[in-house]
């Protein structure tokens, strides 16, 4: 039979989609911080539930229906499988629609993508993770990963730094997590104007001056605006990091997540494949990187 | 759910955009059915002028004192309020020479009057008041509307194109008129939306949407003027339907 | 790879068999340029022809595509009603062929796009070699031949087309009307050769490409991105018209009443200020300078880097298309410190 | 005891405008239909501007009657450059001509005056217990929508419509669709007469009327014709339109008033089918006869009859007209070469509510140097403040409720299109 009898190809487009999203329902919904809820989601298919991996940096594209889609870091850690937890902050119109939903109401979810951290390169060295705002979303899933592998890494440290005690994303956990003698945790705010607040007040980058870190043993993991970036990096600089050595998470426009629809392209890169942890020597050789 | 109120309001202008929301003939009904319109002058007598509501679709431009009051009574009584056609955006075809000398202006029409007339430069809302969704289009695009209202049903704002005339007349696969007819058309400082419909047609774009955010109208004109039109022509085209800012001429 | 060749003036007859199993689409005119647009007469097909204003990538990945239809209850289900056309794009030229193969790639690897693919699959394409005018580069760009991406491929030796079998379909196509076919003769490859070598003197433009990306590096912060910078209107047509430009956007839609609606992708570019502007109105591209910069830049060089070869194949249509006389050519050749675009 | 009747907002209407009677007794002391649509100065701002960017400018004078003005642009800009278009350009604006009156009376009829007569505030209020009707009217106006569509590229403002032709002709495949949905408005208008018939008298006043309508010279039609005739057997050329029109400034409004031989005249449809009605077919003649409508009338409510009329004649005509062009075959044309000259354009056509008058002098670049835009709203003013008077006189009771309401139904059937009243003579 000749080719041109056959019928038309059909079926592929439901088989094997990256684009499809699947459903997910809201567990929970955890008001951490005013615009910056926490939200926990199953998915609704226990096939595609049981067989989600991800590793941490790695994020999801999120759908509300009839509003879009966005990609939101992963902050839960693989080692807490079941649900998966995202730290969102509303800002627009995907956001905007989440946060008018409830618990119990049906999204979609689709990924992991990105490269996530490489954990391979990561283990048996000390950990040094430097988080600013809303940069502690894509690293508390690294945080916990790390913990929940407590031994396979020398030293970890975790330096995280919000406006004051009530912009503090996972505060309540990340204060338990300062009692905890096998990793120094330290948190510090710009200003505490309730004066309750027993840990630093400053900025982030004096924490540093707390810390006793080896540059030669450390991996450092950043992410945060970009005058986190900013100082931090000299800081890093500052204290003969190699530059393969600080590994930054970061944030462009995205609109398919498969390295596809080019809107979070840097130089010859795509955030969402070749990211959106990047190294800093990544940033230095990718014009418009940070 | 409750049903949103709904209020359509004409200021100064050649009521099209409320005549597109009337010209929805196939979704008509069901659109009256899904909001609860309080205030439309135009299409109903049962009018309530005080109550609040959700949002306010308000057309035309401000051309008096009269229409600046309701306007801003309009902005106090509703909470989304959008801007409904290229008058209410832009300022539109009555901008067109509002750097002109207002009474002049008037004595040319009107002859001498002996009387006051409320008039005032013509203004856009955002003149005026906060606006929250521009919807350009003179008129404005009926897909655009109902997708408006579809979205405000939903809670969000609907997404507008903000690129220009040429990506959607590109898209048409059409003759470019710019640049094979050297003729004035205003697709590339013009924001998307109605599909090409001119140059579609053979027609130049007279940019009835006004500019795109983006809209490098110095460079669009010394291209115009490269093809033989005279700049302070190539202006007054730009000028048409929104006015063009000093920095941006030539 | 298996040559025969068909006389012109049987071409109507191949086409009208074609025709009992494919829609046949090829360039038309219309006012002066062409189009590909679906055939009602055999005769309206222009087989020598400069440019079609849209490049085939129009129906690989058309303007506007609905992905998704969202309702309730079943969630995202893909849109699929319109993959199935089954057609032939009669007459493509190699740059095009060549755009396609690129497209392949990017619609290819580790995720596959569904919709990209199964339009790869249902379509046939029959390509046809060309005489370049004075926009066309694509020797420069190593697109002016193909090895792969046709199902047949047609030169024209006068009085009869070459033909190169591609593919098993393409195959088929000739078993399906085999007596319009004929074998090649050594005269006809005589022929052939002084056809090709016609053509390779043809080209009045030629830029060098070996280190282009080299000169991209080195040329970052050039003065000539903000000549360009403030000459470009973003108008967009460049992409529209570039068959290698494949940004997308991606919107939902919604029905009145309800949340069940569509998820539809529609051609996008890196010219528009929104293009790499996130929530909050951070803008990684701000200024035009740097949005025209990239749109060169990705295309020479980060192209290079990704699939190991640029992705412009110097097709012209950019320069044609451009308001704003703004030439690839031209800025390539400025960037290398060689203002002279023509060779001859 | 004096007494004030007002209508601050009259609503379906386009526009903004109110209506004032003050009584004395039984006497009516003044009469007033205030305009309060801010003037926007187009002819003003037309001058300077090319003869090409006019069309455009002025068809935003209004939304409802925005091709006749740009048809009525087109059509003085041609007298002015002596432009001859061709006979498939002359049917074709005659097509855009009668789909804009297939809308503007469909929606006139069903949407702003037909909740009158069965008593609902507005065409939603009445779609929830007649939704058929409403129906009914909806799919009449989306056929003069589509219309406009295919002929102008817009229901409202169109493009495709240019001094010397057309951008672009339309297609066999869009003109077949478009003698499908004709063949369906045709029966939906005959079962508009059905509904239109059973709706309850509207009677406020009877009184000897001057009406005027431009002669289209041929059939029963909008565009073409030069002459005016009044129905006191005079009749002038339209280049004389001043000594018709012939406009005052009043202080109550942005309008001027228009008067002939010092009595009011009515324009629009009831005006065309006093004058013309003879041409009209068989068909719409027994509408005519079946809704009521006996000539000569005295009565300004006949006019919503005369739009009914109309509506339907302009069906069956439009369906003829595509019938021949899809039989003849359009062929692909483009507008016909302009080369501007100084010297002044006047075009009177008919609009679906009235004659329309716009005039232009250019100079020799074909800028505009003066513009002058008569609409029939502004020549009906003064006629229905005549109306509004007689109403007023003829009604015994004198409860101004009852009156109000009368009023308002008086002023609706003149159909009127306030934003295009505000538009007047600019003077040298
Ligand atoms: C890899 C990655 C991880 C992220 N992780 C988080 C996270 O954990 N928590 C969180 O709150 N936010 C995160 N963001 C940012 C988040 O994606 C944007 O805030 C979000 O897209 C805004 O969508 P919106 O529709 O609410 O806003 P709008 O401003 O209405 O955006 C409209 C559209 O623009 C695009 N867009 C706008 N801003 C961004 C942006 N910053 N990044 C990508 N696309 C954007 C999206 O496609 C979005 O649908 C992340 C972004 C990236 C790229
Ligand atoms: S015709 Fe006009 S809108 Fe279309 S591409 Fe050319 S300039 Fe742009
Ligand atoms: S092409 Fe231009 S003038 Fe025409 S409708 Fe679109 S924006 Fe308006
Ligand atoms: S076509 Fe020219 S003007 Fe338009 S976006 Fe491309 S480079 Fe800029």
């Amino acid at each position: 039979m000749l080719i041109a009898d056959e019928k038309t190809v059909k079926t592929p487009v439901l088989a094997d989609n990256p684009y499809q999203p699947h459903l997910a329902r809201i567990v929970r919904i955890f008001k951490m911080v005013p615009d910056n809820h926490l939200f926990t989601l199953r998915f609704e298919d226990q096939w595609t539930a049981e067989r989600f991996k991800h590793r941490p940096g790695q994020f999801m594209m999120l759908s509300v229906p009839g509003a879009g889609e966005a990609p939101i870091s992963i902050s839960s850690s693989p080692t807490r499988p079941g649900v998966l937890e995202l730290c969102v902050r509303r800002v627009g119109r995907v956001t905007d629609a989440l946060y008018r939903m409830q618990t119990n109401d049906v999204v979609g979810l689709r990924g992991p993508y990105g490269n996530g951290f490489p954990i391979e390169t990561l283990i048996g060295n000390d950990l040094l993770i430097v988080a600013g705002g809303l940069g502690m979303a894509p690293l508390r899933s690294l945080v916990w990963w790390a913990l929940d592998h407590r031994d396979k890494f020398k030293k970890i440290t975790l330096m995280y730094g919000a406006k004051n005690p009530a912009e503090m994303l996972y505060r309540d956990e990340l204060v338990s997590l300062a009692d905890r003698s096998d990793m120094q945790c330290l948190l510090i705010v710009d200003r505490d104007p309730t004066g309750q607040w027993k840990h630093h007040v400053g900025l982030l980058p004096t924490l540093f001056d707390h810390a006793d870190i080896n540059p030669a043993t450390t991996y450092a993991a950043v992410c945060g605006p970009p005058v986190v970036y900013k100082y931090i990096l000299q800081r890093l600089l500052a204290l003969n990091f190699s530059k393969d050595r600080i590994l930054m998470s970061l944030e462009r426009r995205m609109k398919c997540g498969v390295g596809k629809c080019s809107h979070c392209s840097v130089g010859y890169k795509y955030t969402c494949i070749h990211g959106p942890i990047f190294t800093y020597w990544d940033a230095i050789n990718l014009p418009e990187l940070v | 759910m409750n049903k949103p109120k709904v209020g359509i309001i004409g200021l100064t202008g050649c009521s099209g955009d409320q005549l597109v929301i009337l010209n929805c003939e196939d979704q008509l009904l069901d659109l009256v059915g899904a909001i609860d319109i309080r205030d439309f002058l135009t299409a109903t007598s049962a009018n309530d002028t005080e109550s609040r509501l959700d949002v306010a679709f308000v057309e035309g431009s401000v051309v008096s004192q009269k229409d600046e009051d309701l306007l801003r009574r309009v902005r106090e009584r509703c909470t989304i309020l959008v801007a409904l056609g290229t008058c209410a955006v832009w300022g539109g075809i009555p901008t067109m020479d509002r750097d002109q000398d207002r009474p002049a202006l008037l004595r040319a029409v009107y002859g001498d009057l002996n009387w006051e007339y409320d008039t005032c430069p013509a203004k856009a809302l955002h003149e005026v008041v906060k606006v929250d969704l521009n919807l350009p289009g003179c008129p404005i695009e009926k897909d655009q509307f109902l997708a408006t209202v579809a979205n405000l049903l939903n809670g969000n704002l609907p997404l507008l194109p903000d690129y220009a005339v040429c990506t959607e007349c590109k898209m048409k696969e059409n003759n470019c008129l710019l640049i094979e007819k050297k003729q004035v058309c205003l697709g590339p400082v013009s924001v998307a939306g109605c599909q090409a419909r001119c140059p579609s047609l053979n027609i130049p774009c007279v940019g009835c949407r006004g500019p795109c955010t983006d809209a490098n109208l110095k460079s669009a004109a010394a291209t115009y003027a490269e093809n033989g039109v005279a700049m302070e022509d190539v202006i007054r085209k730009m000028k048409t339907f929104a006015p063009v800012p000093v920095s941006e001429q030539p | 790879m298996k040559i025969v060749k068909i006389p012109k003036k049987k071409l109507d007859l191949f086409a009208s068999i074609l025709r009992q199993h494919w829609e046949i689409h090829a360039p038309v005119e219309q006012n002066g340029r062409y189009a590909f647009k679906p055939l009602t007469h055999w005769s309206e097909a222009r087989l020598h022809y400069n440019r079609t204003i849209l490049p085939p990538k129009k129906y690989f990945m058309p303007p506007r595509e609905t992905m998704f239809h969202y309702r309730e209850g079943k969630g995202y289900v893909p849109a699929q009603e319109e993959l199935d056309q089954r057609l032939i794009l009669f007459g493509v030229h190699p740059c095009d062929i060549y755009a396609i193969n690129i497209l392949d790639e990017v619609f290819g690897g580790k995720y596959n796009d569904p919709y990209f693919q199964t339009r790869r699959k249902n379509i046939g394409i029959i390509g046809v070699d060309c005489t370049p005018d004075e926009h066309c580069f694509c020797r420069s760009m190593r697109a002016d031949t193909v090895e792969k991406g046709f199902d047949l491929f047609f030169t024209d030796l006068g009085e009869e087309y070459m033909t190169l079998v591609g593919t098993s379909l393409g195959d088929d196509m000739v078993l399906m009307a085999a007596p319009l076919f004929e074998p090649i003769t050594a005269a006809d490859i005589q022929k052939y050769k002084q056809v090709s070598s016609e053509k390779r003197q043809a080209f009045s433009l030629d830029v060098e490409i070996h280190d282009l990306p080299e000169i991209f590096e080195l040329e970052y912060k050039s003065e000539i991105w903000d000549e360009l910078g403030d000459q470009c209107l973003s108008c967009g047509s460049c992409s529209m018209v570039c068959p290698t430009c494949y940004c997308y956007d991606v919107a939902d839609t919604v029905e009145l009443g309800s949340k069940a609606g569509d998820r539809v992708r529609t051609w996008d570019s890196c010219l528009f200020h929104t293009h790499a502007l996130v929530a909050g109105g951070e803008n990684f591209r701000e200024k035009r300078s740097s949005r025209i910069k990239n749109r060169f830049y990705h295309k020479q060089r980060g192209m290079v880097a990704e699939y190991g070869r640029p992705s412009c194949v110097g097709c012209g249509r950019c320069i044609v298309g451009c308001p704003v006389h703004i030439d690839i050519v031209q800025v390539i050749n400025r960037l290398r410190g060689e203002d002279h675009a023509n060779r001859g | 005891m004096t007494q004030t009747i007002k209508i601050d907002h009259l609503a379906r209407v386009e526009g903004h405008g109110g209506i004032t009677v003050n009584l004395e007794g039984n006497a009516v002391k003044e009469v007033r239909f205030d305009i309060y649509e801010g003037a926007r100065l187009i002819e003003a701002l037309v001058v300077g501007r090319s003869w090409e960017d006019v069309p455009q400018i002025v068809s935003r004078i209004c939304a409802i009657c925005s091709a006749a003005h740009n048809l009525t642009a087109i059509k003085a800009i041609e007298d002015a450059f002596g432009v001859q278009v061709t006979p498939q350009t002359r049917a074709l604006r005659d097509l855009l001509y009668r789909g804009e009156s297939i809308e503007s009376h469909a929606l006139h009829v069903f949407l702003l005056a037909a909740p009158d007569y069965l008593g609902y505030p507005s065409a939603i209020a009445l779609a929830a217990d007649k939704p058929e009707a409403v129906k009914l009217g909806l799919r009449l106006k989306k056929l003069g929508n589509t219309i406009q569509e295919v002929i102008g590229g817009r229901a409202v403002h169109p493009v495709n419509s240019v001094v010397g032709g057309f951008g672009a002709t339309p297609t066999f495949e869009q003109l077949f669709a478009l003698r499908r949905d004709l063949q369906q408005g045709l029966s939906d208008c005959e079962a508009m007469v059905e509904v239109l018939a059973t709706l309850p008298p509207a009677d406020f006043c009877h009184t000897p009327t001057v009406f005027a309508a431009l002669d289209t010279a041929g059939d029963y039609g909008y565009y073409e014709g030069n002459t005016l005739r009044l129905t006191t057997g005079k009749s002038l050329a339209a280049s004389k339109y001043r000594k018709l029109t012939n406009e005052m400034a009043v202080p109550h409004s942005h309008a001027k008033h228009s008067h002939y031989d010092h009595k009011p005249f009515m324009v629009g449809s009831l005006a065309r089918v006093m004058l013309f009605g003879e041409k009209l077919t068989e068909k719409a003649q027994a509408a005519a006869r079946k809704l009521g409508l006996t000539l000569p009338s005295d009565n300004p409510m006949d006019n919503n009859k005369a739009q009914a009329v109309e509506l339907l004649f302009d069906v069956e005509y439009a369906l003829e007209t595509v019938e021949g062009m899809l039989r003849e075959k359009v062929k692909p044309e483009t507008p016909v070469e302009i080369k501007p000259k100084a010297g002044t354009g006047t075009a009177a056509t008919e609009a679906p509510r009235g004659t329309l008058f716009h005039s232009y002098t250019f100079d020799k670049q074909g800028k505009v140097t003066a513009a002058d835009v008569i609409t029939p709203t502004a020549q009906n003013l003064a006629c229905c403040e005549y109306h509004f008077r007689a109403a007023v006189d003829q009604d015994p009771e004198k409860n101004p409720a009852v009156l109000a309401k009368h009023l308002e139904m008086i002023a609706r059937a003149y159909d009127p299109c306030i934003s295009c009243s505000v538009h007047l003579v600019v003077s040298r």
